[in-house]
């Protein structure tokens, strides 16, 4: 400590070889700060070169009164200083980057499920890219903008499952609400988005006519007109 | 049961952390070095279980839902819990194409995933009380 | 999820990029409805080479789009899903009533050609 | 408190499940847009819990870590927590370069550096009975 306060001293007086010894012996301090900063797209030896301006700062202002050994004063000196350039260039949106790398991860899949030509596990995947799991990962649940390199579908099909289900499966089944649909085929196509809107919808005969471009009486009379129609065709 | 490894997350029932089940059921599978195709089975039978609790059990209510990994022997384990409405006829609920709300333009199709691309299902269920989907896949190995 | 809508004749085509669950559903069902109803659309095909993952909400989501566009007299028509989207397709057997493209000129072509 | 969003997870402290909090951690997040610093720091932050829940809380020995995420407020909560061995001198255990186990290379910078990325931090802890970290982050909203 008494070494280091001396060192300290005569750096405060303007000594540039006290500065340099400092900068040599607390070296090992800024590396152990700047590697907690790894992975975030700055190469470790720019980090150390910030974390050693925050070093000469620390040495310039520190105060013998403060009660501190000087590394602990340091540290966090150290820590804002790398922070804040980090920041300037951090305000990239995650969703953003998330997206890219899924897109590299896209290609690189099917690229190597090509030349494997077997399945592809993530860690090969995250290897292949370089990036680690924890950032792959999330970015694979949000692949957007993704074009596909797909080759056509396979038909081969799935068995006894399907043949279970298909059975119980006939289109009346699935479209249960459409048991209009006669009726509904019979109609132009005007009364066909007038229905639509207005049931399936559930517009208002105002909002309808603004889209048809009709007037809100015309709509009504229109309605009636339909709605009359099905009525009969059902009952019989 | 002794696991090699479990982990249990407890999440409200909102519609936006389904995709977080699957980031941590993918992260959790992750270390075992499963295939792409293997992940995606089993992250398509959470999120249908995930979905069953928050639309069916918790009905768009507030709730927490359990989603529970664990990992032994090869196996991957995962449970989906909720303290939701519960299923009174289970039998009829996991029906191929049985669902009780088609006015949510829900298909019934969910636990016949689940079955398909899991192992082994077994559901829980007490009304009121709520319903708890266990299920099981062993992962290839080479 | 993101959504691209282009039109031709009739046919809304639908680019779907991400994932189908059953918070992104809600987004898509909107969406789907304004822009078909905007063009006046009869039929729709859903693109989904961007699609890497569909549970049975997509299912759902895709059996509605149907009723609606059965409606108008329309189809839907799948292009260019990837296997496990098929997959979940086909074990629906929702194959019946919505057919599958391997892309988006053969899905044209059938809607264009059928009627 | 009430959180718009909540997730709350159990694991096993094991060094192989840092990464799943670190996945977890931000897909939780990734809802709420945040810029990638933000997302590095929160991660950064968490990973140091976690590590001192499994080297310090259990020291190697089989025992679960629980993570907490909340929303509330444009501000991100996290907690970390064992039941583990807990702190004594909880002062100077977050005084900088403080290590209570050099012999395995540990820098004593943990908590200094969950200092610098988290807005405010707060460590309960009962020796035997474990310790809990709680921290938030405001994120910067346009
Ligand atoms: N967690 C749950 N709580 C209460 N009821 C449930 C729960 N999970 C499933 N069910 C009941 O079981 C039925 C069948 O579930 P399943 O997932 O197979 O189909 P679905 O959810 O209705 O439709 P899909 O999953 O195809 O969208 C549901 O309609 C519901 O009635
Ligand atoms: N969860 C915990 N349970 C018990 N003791 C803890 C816990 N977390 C921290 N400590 C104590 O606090 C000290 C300081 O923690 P800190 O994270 O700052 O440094 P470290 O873990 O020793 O080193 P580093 O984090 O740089 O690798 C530890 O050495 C340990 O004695
Ligand atoms: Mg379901
Ligand atoms: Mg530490």
């Amino acid at each position: 400590m008494e070494h280091t306060k001396r060192l300290i001293e005569q750096a405060q007086q303007g000594k540039p070889e006290a500065k340099e010894t400092l900068i040599v012996e607390n070296s090992g301090l800024v590396w152990r700060v700047v590697h907690r900063f790894q992975g975030r797209g700055v190469e470790s030896e720019d980090l150390y070169q910030i974390g050693n301006i925050g070093l000469l700062k620390c040495i310039e202002r520190f105060d013998f009164s403060y009660d501190v050994k000087f590394s602990t004063y340091a540290v966090p000196m150290i820590i804002g200083e790398i922070q804040r350039f980090l920041r300037d260039d951090g305000k990239i949106k995650v969703s953003r980057s998330l997206k890219e790398l899924a897109q590299k991860a896209k290609i690189v899949e099917e690229k190597l499920q090509y030349e494997w030509n077997r399945e592809v596990t993530v860690a090969e995947l995250a290897k292949e890219l370089q990036v680690d799991l924890d950032i792959l990962i999330p970015a694979l649940e949000s692949r957007r903008d993704v074009e596909s390199l797909n080759a056509p579908i396979s038909a081969d099909g799935e068995g006894t499952l399907e043949q279970l289900i298909v059975q119980k499966n006939e289109e009346d089944q699935l479209c249960n609400h459409l048991h209009l649909k006669e009726v509904i085929g019979n109609l132009d196509e005007m009364e066909k988005q007038l229905i639509w809107m207005r049931y399936f919808k559930e517009y208002t005969q105002r909002e309808v006519a603004e889209v048809l471009n009709i007037s809100q009486v015309q709509v009504s009379r229109i309605e009636k007109r339909i709605l009359l129609g099905m009525r009969t065709h059902m009952n019989c | 049961m002794k696991y090699e490894n479990e982990c249990v997350t407890y999440f409200a029932a909102k519609s936006q952390n389904e995709s977080l089940t699957r980031v941590l059921v993918t992260s959790f599978l992750a270390t075992y070095d499963p295939t792409v195709s293997e992940i995606t089975d089993v992250k398509t039978a959470v999120s249908e279980a995930v979905t069953n609790a928050i639309i069916h059990g918790y009905e768009g209510q507030d709730g927490m839902v359990e989603l529970f990994c664990g990992y032994a022997e090869e196996t991957i384990y995962i449970e989906v819990a909720d303290k939701g409405k519960g299923i009174g006829d289970i039998t009829r609920a996991m029906e191929p194409l049985y669902t009780s709300k088609p006015e949510l333009e829900r298909s019934g199709m969910g636990f016949t995933i689940m079955e398909a691309f899991m192992e082994g299902i077994m559901v829980v269920s007490t009304p009121n009380l709520g319903t708890r989907v266990s299920m099981y896949k062993k992962l290839s190995r080479e | 999820m993101e959504l691209k809508f282009s039109k031709r004749n009739q046919i809304l085509i639908v680019r779907i990029q991400g994932e189908i669950d059953h918070h992104t559903c809600e987004h898509m069902r909107v969406a789907v409805e304004h822009n078909f109803e905007k063009i006046r659309g009869k039929h729709m095909i859903f693109e989904m080479s961007g699609v890497d993952f569909m549970d049975s909400s997509g299912i759902g989501a895709m059996i509605g789009r149907y009723k609606v566009a059965k409606c108008m007299g329309g189809k839907v028509v799948i292009a260019n899903p990837n296997e496990r989207v098929e997959q979940i397709f086909r074990m629906s057997a929702m194959d019946r009533i919505i057919s599958c493209y391997p892309n988006l000129e053969q899905a044209i072509q059938h809607l264009e050609g059928g009627k």
